[in-house]
């Protein structure tokens, strides 16, 4: 391997004050089922091997093959990983959108288009560079099916060239992405090195962006949402799933049924210790998972929005029988079938109340990767706990896009497997009542099938019952157990993630969000501090909401309420939570299907002013 | 301390008791009396056939010596999905949802799936809105007793036509039924079900046998069972009545129960008999009755008996298909003999170290 | 007929001042499915035929036969027809529950019971009466079968003779009750006058209750909310009908059942105009229902929460495609199975917002049967016009207790079919946008499948789409049509029935109810009158709320929110709707599956204060 | 206006060709030419099976002379689902839930009986989430051909197993498949269904005539069509791959459709020939190519070759059974010549009278 063979890469020419470093996006356009994922992930993680701060956002169609793809690597010095509304350099592969791609291109930036496309290129504000990409595959590659495949390395090489990105983080990026196979690292790596040195051979770099080696992502990792909701899972005990295919969900199940193998075969019997099963639908994935968790296994389902209305009955039968389940819903925009592959929020108020009657769930709330591995094993604990379904609300930003996070953190407390009785405590006991308050947290003590006393059984079951879990229609026992399911739920109050707080001494301005707004909501603060505007932030991590976030809005003049939604779902619930404040509450709500961006953000709170 | 209670996947086999023994004593094998057997006062209907039915499920039980702990009752809801809160109150039981007992038991005898599954629901839980989960059970083949307690109408919403009503039953506001019932029995067999039978509430001497045969089997097994809804559906036009049961009853062999580790079979000449061995080594004996007898092994046939019966609106009775060999849900998936829901907390959270290699490999 | 056979009983005998006339209430427990439906709903109909205001409860059970019933017919004089908490005169036919109801009869009460019963009976405070229900039953009926039933005609003849209840009345109430035929009528007088001779020759009547005629009833009608709703449907041309049967919605699609060959035969064709599918469940019943609503039938279906809980993915769906839909929720006690057979009005807040996503949905909210008429048939003009899912929010009191209102008024206006193209219209206008907002209402114009033109096909679905119909992935396509969508839902703000309002001068109480608390709220507010507190009231009859809603509260220092539900439901809704006012909400509400009574509304006004 | 499109229950009868004559001209009966029924650009893979399909349904309708917008288009949600975006654009079309086209179907073939229903849904949309719809469908005998295209895997989710996933298949992330697939032609021909039929995407010889058909059967017809995923299922030792198709693929007749009031039938000599009548009246002509001639008539003929080659997981393509006999939903339910949804308001209200004297009864 050449130790530094980019040397005579333009971008590695002494600066000069001219060059824009680490601070720039970069936009592929092609065709999806092309194989530009491998492309686009090795550079994303060639950069994140330099040290350089940076975030992709894949922006696919809702189809298999030849439909319009993007995909977006933001750069930034400053640590920046919010989306960005436009591009300094655009790689545009595909035909169909390249003129539209070819307008977009910021000012100064620079448009790398494959030859053979042909278009008007004159725009004067921007520098061109036109590419062999099909050429130089077909040179390399025999086999016709990888010849579009490899035409993206060459862009990826190109672009290496251009803005300096080291071939050594390449090579390593790429042999992070086959998991160590040398052979197609090799043959990869050799449309990189050619297209590198037709590139140093045939162009001449007359754009301003480069990139340069900094520590800025020392100790970090970069993953995507979902598998780290699965390892999650798996390291919270997770021993029976059942689930139904659905983008943007799918890949918390193939996560768990992944990694499983490899985690979790007992060291001693050599047997699983868990059973994954594709369910028919979602009704059925619900009931299998209630199913489970009332024998006693950890046990959950990863789903969105359509098959969150498919779960609302079964979800009423869980909270009302005081069952233990976890459920996934990686958000997409709805409502209906909507967009299968765009980012929203707009379950939270949904899945709050998910099931006909007096129903309300708690529902955690992950901001990254990090956070979905750690509410991955928590919700287990807490589903338990309270004997209830848990909902972790993630979305498909977080949940299938690479997130650049801290590392995740091995579970902090051993697992809480709730309030159950043995055999041996039902004879002290002498008997138990399944659905008695005995701790006055709302919470019953349950216990297992096959518990194997005289004593121990009850019946479940989603009707009316008293205390002893026997069929009741009086009054009296309805009331009494709709009070202490209330009570129940002041001691998930307590029990949930408390929301992350940073109130900034003088804030007049409160902003208030969840989930994958965070970037953005970081950004705007910092920006809007260089202004000299201060701001206090209240990042909501669980549902029901505690006196901490009563206090936030109480504390500020206006919060604006930072939410991907139509019909500002958060700020209803906050309305709910805090009357007496309502009127200080700002709807800043985004439906775009974008991950928001700080621009956008500071356009909408400053022209609150 | 669950681990005690029961054997895994090959049923309760340890407990089963010695041919005859129980007959006499008026406790059973594992100690026992019928009373530890019983359930909850019933609510249903006077003559309701899903009552008979509970206290053949009682009966066979109790003869089989089944540990009440060990066994989980299931349901969905309808008069028939009430009746398990009216016998073997010592089991845990699970009300579920309308037609949606089939996953719920996935869930909790994959979970524990040393413990014995018997499940309880009506046509229309099965049959109308629960087809789906049924046909997706029965293609899993997890290991539970599957009794349908069949009446051709919704009981508890009072009366109306369910997807096994006959053609031509009249109803009071729905009046007449022009759709053609579908046969469980068929379905469950062509869905790959290794136990099928049918039989008739008012005829213990056949169902009870048959639940223990059940018991037995080593995935589902289907029992459609003809429970006449003396309030809502016995007029004696109908195939579900008692009236038409009585006189329509086609059988096709009566059936007694021969348990493990017995030599002599007492009461049943050699010659007449034919055996069908179950997973768990125990033998269903057949009696042949008339000239139509029906080989329970034969696929084929199975299916053009009830094809045939459906055709004409009758229907036939007894082991009607069994195919011991197919591998059940748990098997499938490689479970151990320790139940999921009892494996400890430390085989449950992977190793710190594995931890931090995997994060290492994220860098 | 005897023209006045009563005269010897004791109740008409000259007054004098002790005797308490037409105000008190009478429960029968008796055992369900033992026929006494017969006997209380003729009880009922005597008293309201004798011009006494009425009403009657139906407490029953969730099974079929043999479980405890109690139906309690009020009488009162003043016209208040609410629930009331006591029964004056208790009859015990019941062994199982003889005990309770002895003991729960009002002070100065009769308790009338089967002499076989055997019990303690050491009250002074009230009067006995043993009655030999089953030796009369048994003596005048052979079948055995029908023996328990006569029993039940028993105690309605012991009532005749205590109370005063005109003989010739009774009879026209059998003959309402077995639709004219005559020869049940006399059997079933033949037990009631045997009853009043027994009565006459062995009682001597001891308490002071008794009934008078009076001509409060005129012109008023006595119904059930199902068969109301089920006829309004008829008459709003209902021409589809997919439902699964569920108590207590079932009776509204027998009432279409039973109704429809009588009314809605084609004269010409002798053809049916209609179709009614019993579906496998709700999903198929919601489906089929907006398949034929997209076609152009006038759709709909009834059930009652779980089913509400079934249909949350196709709600969206219909939403989201806009396509015309009426769904009756009959409501009962929920979260999850709940209490199938005791009131709730906890479906609001859920099926306001049902289906994941940015969902939210027109509600119509009848407050009695006669609403049940004149909404059952505006809810498709509203449907059609709107081209939405419309729901119809009925309870279990309204839709199976008998009601006194006024009588069905005709359809006031002519239906309306919507925006709705023709072949003509399109070859005038040469094609058309589905989905394109041209008359600034927020609602397109659409075509019904097999329009005879080659443009004027379009493709429905529930993904994202343009103002074509076509599918699109553009965040602007997906923010224009969601504006649309919000727009439109501010038409049906406007469209929607208005609240019902009485503003009080000088009242600084407000009450806001909807739907089956109507008459205690009334008779709350009027006995508070008489103890010189004012209040203002407003009854909300659909959602979205209008201003009017709004100013209501803003115009009065606090409004008691009442509802009958754990979560206080429709507090939330108007929290949210007018947020300024939050603090004004007093949350009054009630879960006991049972109707509310004024008893508890004026002690939760008068401890709020 | 509407009323002249179609022809109510009987289908679209009147506007048949002659025999042969579509064949010479370039316009059809009708007077459209081909264009007239094409659709939206496909958004498919390149080579997916469903496109193919898509192109046949073309040829059948145009070579019918269907009118486009007296047909229908249904769908449920997936690759297949999408497929009617790209024929017949000038059809009205309804690309509803996952699972859940048998009911929208049901509702607006109901509001207007007299169009044609054409649907087209996946075999995880039908077999797997859609399995309790698709038999209560069938049951109803809704007028509605049902196309199934069936490629054993989820395409759009990516490749996940679905009820007609082959025992022993294999998938990137879910592994090897151990759970027998549902045969929905099977599942049809039990459930009352009086057109079933199977074929493959690669043989429009075969297909284009069924499609034809179908269109004419008086109720429910399923065509289950094995159409291969390119991208996740086409090992060829999958039986849904091309590869395998073109090995496996186990003939048993092909089929010429015989349009009413032709008289003779030209290429096609007496003597080999079957007829089977169609509701319509127009005949089916089956001609036998091997020993393994198959009555479509006899029901229980064809469940024993459907479950004989299920058992061997090979597939038998062409007609299976047929019987134009059983009324559909619309004629069950007694409906007139007029749709519902064309009846004019003034028969949907009835008169002030009648509500007076409803009320009347009423005090
Ligand atoms: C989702 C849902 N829909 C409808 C109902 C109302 N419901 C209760 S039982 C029942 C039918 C029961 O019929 P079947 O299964 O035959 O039992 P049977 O009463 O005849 O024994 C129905 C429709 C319900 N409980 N849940
Ligand atoms: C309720 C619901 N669950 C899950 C999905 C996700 N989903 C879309 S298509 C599909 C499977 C499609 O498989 P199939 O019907 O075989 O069609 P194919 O793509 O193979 O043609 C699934 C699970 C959905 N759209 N809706
Ligand atoms: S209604 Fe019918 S099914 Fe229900 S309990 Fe009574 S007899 Fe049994
Ligand atoms: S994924 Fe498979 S089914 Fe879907 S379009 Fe591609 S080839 Fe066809
Ligand atoms: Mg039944
Ligand atoms: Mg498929």
């Amino acid at each position: 391997m050449i130790s530094n063979p980019t040397t005579t890469s333009p971008a590695n020419q002494p600066a000069g004050p001219a060059f824009i470093v680490n601070d720039f996006s970069i936009t592929a356009a092609t065709k999806n089922g092309s194989g530009s994922q491998t492309a686009n992930l090795a550079l994303l993680r060639a950069l994140f091997k330099m040290g350089i701060p940076v975030s992709g956002k894949n922006l696919f169609p809702s189809n298999i093959q030849g439909r319009p793809t993007w995909y977006t690597i933001r750069t930034s010095g400053d640590g920046f990983i919010a989306r960005r509304d436009e591009s300094e350099i655009v790689v545009a592969l595909n035909p169909d959108t390249a003129l539209e791609d070819h307008d977009k291109t910021a000012t100064g930036g620079a448009f790398i288009y494959e030859e053979s496309i042909k278009m008007p290129l004159q725009r004067d504000d921007i520098s061109y560079y036109p590419i062999p990409a099909k050429r130089i595959a077909a040179a390399l590659e025999k086999d016709p099916k990888l010849k579009t495949y490899s035409a993206n390395m060459v862009y990826v090489g190109v672009l290496m060239w251009l803005l300096g990105i080291e071939e050594r983080e390449m090579e390593a990026a790429l042999m992070h992405h086959f998991k160590g196979k040398q052979k197609p690292v090799d043959s990869n790596m050799k449309v990189v090195r050619t297209s590198i040195e037709w590139a140093q051979a045939n162009l001449t770099k007359t754009d301003l962006y480069r990139v340069e080696r900094i520590d800025k992502t020392k100790g970090l990792i970069m993953i995507d949402g979902n598998t780290a909701g699965a390892l999650g899972a798996i390291y919270g005990g997770v021993n029976f799933v059942a689930w139904y295919p659905i983008t943007p969900a799918t890949s918390v199940a193939d996560g768990i049924t992944d990694y499983l193998p490899r985690l979790r075969i007992d060291s001693e019997t050599k047997a699983p210790t868990y059973a994954v099963i594709q369910s028919e639908d979602e009704l059925a994935a619900l009931g299998m998972v209630l199913g489970a968790g009332w024998a006693g296994a950890r046990s959950m389902t990863s789903t969105s929005g359509p098959g969150i209305s498919l779960m609302a009955e079964f979800s009423g039968l869980g909270y009302f029988a005081e069952i233990p389940a976890v459920i996934w819903d990686v958000q997409r925009m709805g409502p209906a079938t909507g967009l299968p592959t765009r980012v929203s929020q707009g379950d939270i108020l949904k899945a709050y109340w998910l099931g006909h009657g007096d129903t309300k769930h708690v529902i955690l709330l992950p901001g990254d990767p990090f956070e979905c591995f750690e509410m991955g094993w928590r919700a287990f604990d807490l589903a338990e706990r309270l004997q209830t379904p848990v909902f972790v609300l993630s979305d498909l930003d977080i949940g299938m896009n690479q997130w650049m996070c801290k590392p995740f953190e091995y579970p902090t407390e051993d697992m809480d497997r709730g309030k159950v009785l043995t055999a041996e405590q039902i004879t002290e006991m002498k008997g138990f009542a399944r659905y008695k308050d005995v701790d006055g947290d709302g919470i019953g003590w349950r216990t297992l099938p096959g518990t194997n006393h005289p004593l121990a059984s009850y019946f479940t079951r989603g009707s009316g019952h008293n205390e002893r879990a026997q069929l009741s229609e009086r009054s009296e026992d309805w009331e009494h157990n709709m009070e202490r399911l209330t009570r129940k739920f002041e001691t998930a109050r307590a029990l949930v993630p408390a929301p992350q707080i940073d109130i900034v001494e003088g804030a007049d301005i409160g902003i208030i969000c969840f989930g994958s707004t965070m970037p953005a909501v970081e950004e705007t603060r910092e920006l809007l501090a260089r202004k000299g505007v201060k701001t206090s932030m209240l990042r909501l991590r669980a549902l029901p909401m505690n006196q901490q976030v009563h206090d936030f809005i109480g504390a500020h003049k206006r919060t604006f309420v930072v939410e991907m939604n139509t019909d500002a779902q958060l700020a209803s619930l906050l309305t709910l939570h805090a009357p007496e404040f309502a009127t200080r509450l700002v709807r800043t709500n985004n439906n775009s299907g974008l991950p928001v961006s700080a621009a956008w953000l500071i356009k909408r709170i400053e022209g609150a002013k | 301390m669950t681990q005690t209670i029961s054997s895994g996947p090959s049923g309760i086999a340890q407990s089963m008791p010695l041919s005859g023994l129980t007959k006499k004593a008026n406790i059973n094998i594992i100690g026992l009396e019928k009373g530890d057997y019983k359930g909850g006062d019933s609510t249903l209907c006077n003559g309701c056939g899903h009552d008979s039915i509970s206290a053949q499920i009682i009966t066979a039980c109790y003869e089989l010596g089944i540990q009440p702990e060990a066994l989980i009752k299931f349901s969905g809801i309808g008069c028939s999905s009430k009746s398990p809160a009216y016998f073997m109150s010592r089991s845990f039981g699970f009300n579920s949802l309308h037609g949606r007992m089939p996953s719920v038991a996935q869930g909790a005898l994959m979970a524990n799936h040393s413990l014995q599954g018997l499940g309880v629901s009506g046509d229309g839980d099965t049959g109308s809105i629960g087809i789906g989960q049924f046909m997706h059970l029965v293609r899993r083949n997890l290991r539970m007793v599957y009794i349908i307690e069949n009446n051709g109408v919704y009981g508890l919403t009072k009366g109306q036509f369910s997807a096994t009503s006959d053609i031509g039953q009249e109803l009071k506001h729905a009046g007449k039924n022009e759709l053609p019932p579908i046969d469980l029995c068929r379905e469950a067999i062509i869905g790959g079900c290794g136990f099928v039978a049918r039989s008739f509430a008012g005829d213990p001497k056949q169902v009870v046998p048959l639940i223990k045969a059940a018991l037995r089997h080593r995935g589902t097994a289907v029992l459609d069972i003809i429970s006449p809804c003396v309030t809502f559906n016995n007029k004696d036009d109908s195939t579900k009545s008692y009236a038409w049961g009585r006189e329509h009853d086609e059988r096709i062999h009566d059936i007694q129960f021969v348990p493990n580790a017995s030599e002599i079979q007492v009461d049943y000449p050699a010659g007449e008999a034919r055996e069908v061995e179950l997973h768990d080594g125990s033998k269903i004996v057949l009696h042949k009755v008339d000239e139509a007898m029906h080989d329970p092994t034969d696929k084929h046939a199975a299916i053009r008996l009830l094809t045939e019966a459906h055709d004409k609106q009758e229907f036939v009775t007894g082991l009607l298909y069994v195919d011991p060999n197919r591998e059940n849900l748990a098997e499938i998936h490689d479970l151990g003999e320790m139940p999921l829901a009892h494996i400890p907390n430390d085989k449950l959270r992977p190793s710190r170290e594995s931890l931090q290699k995997l994060i290492a490999g994220m860098f």
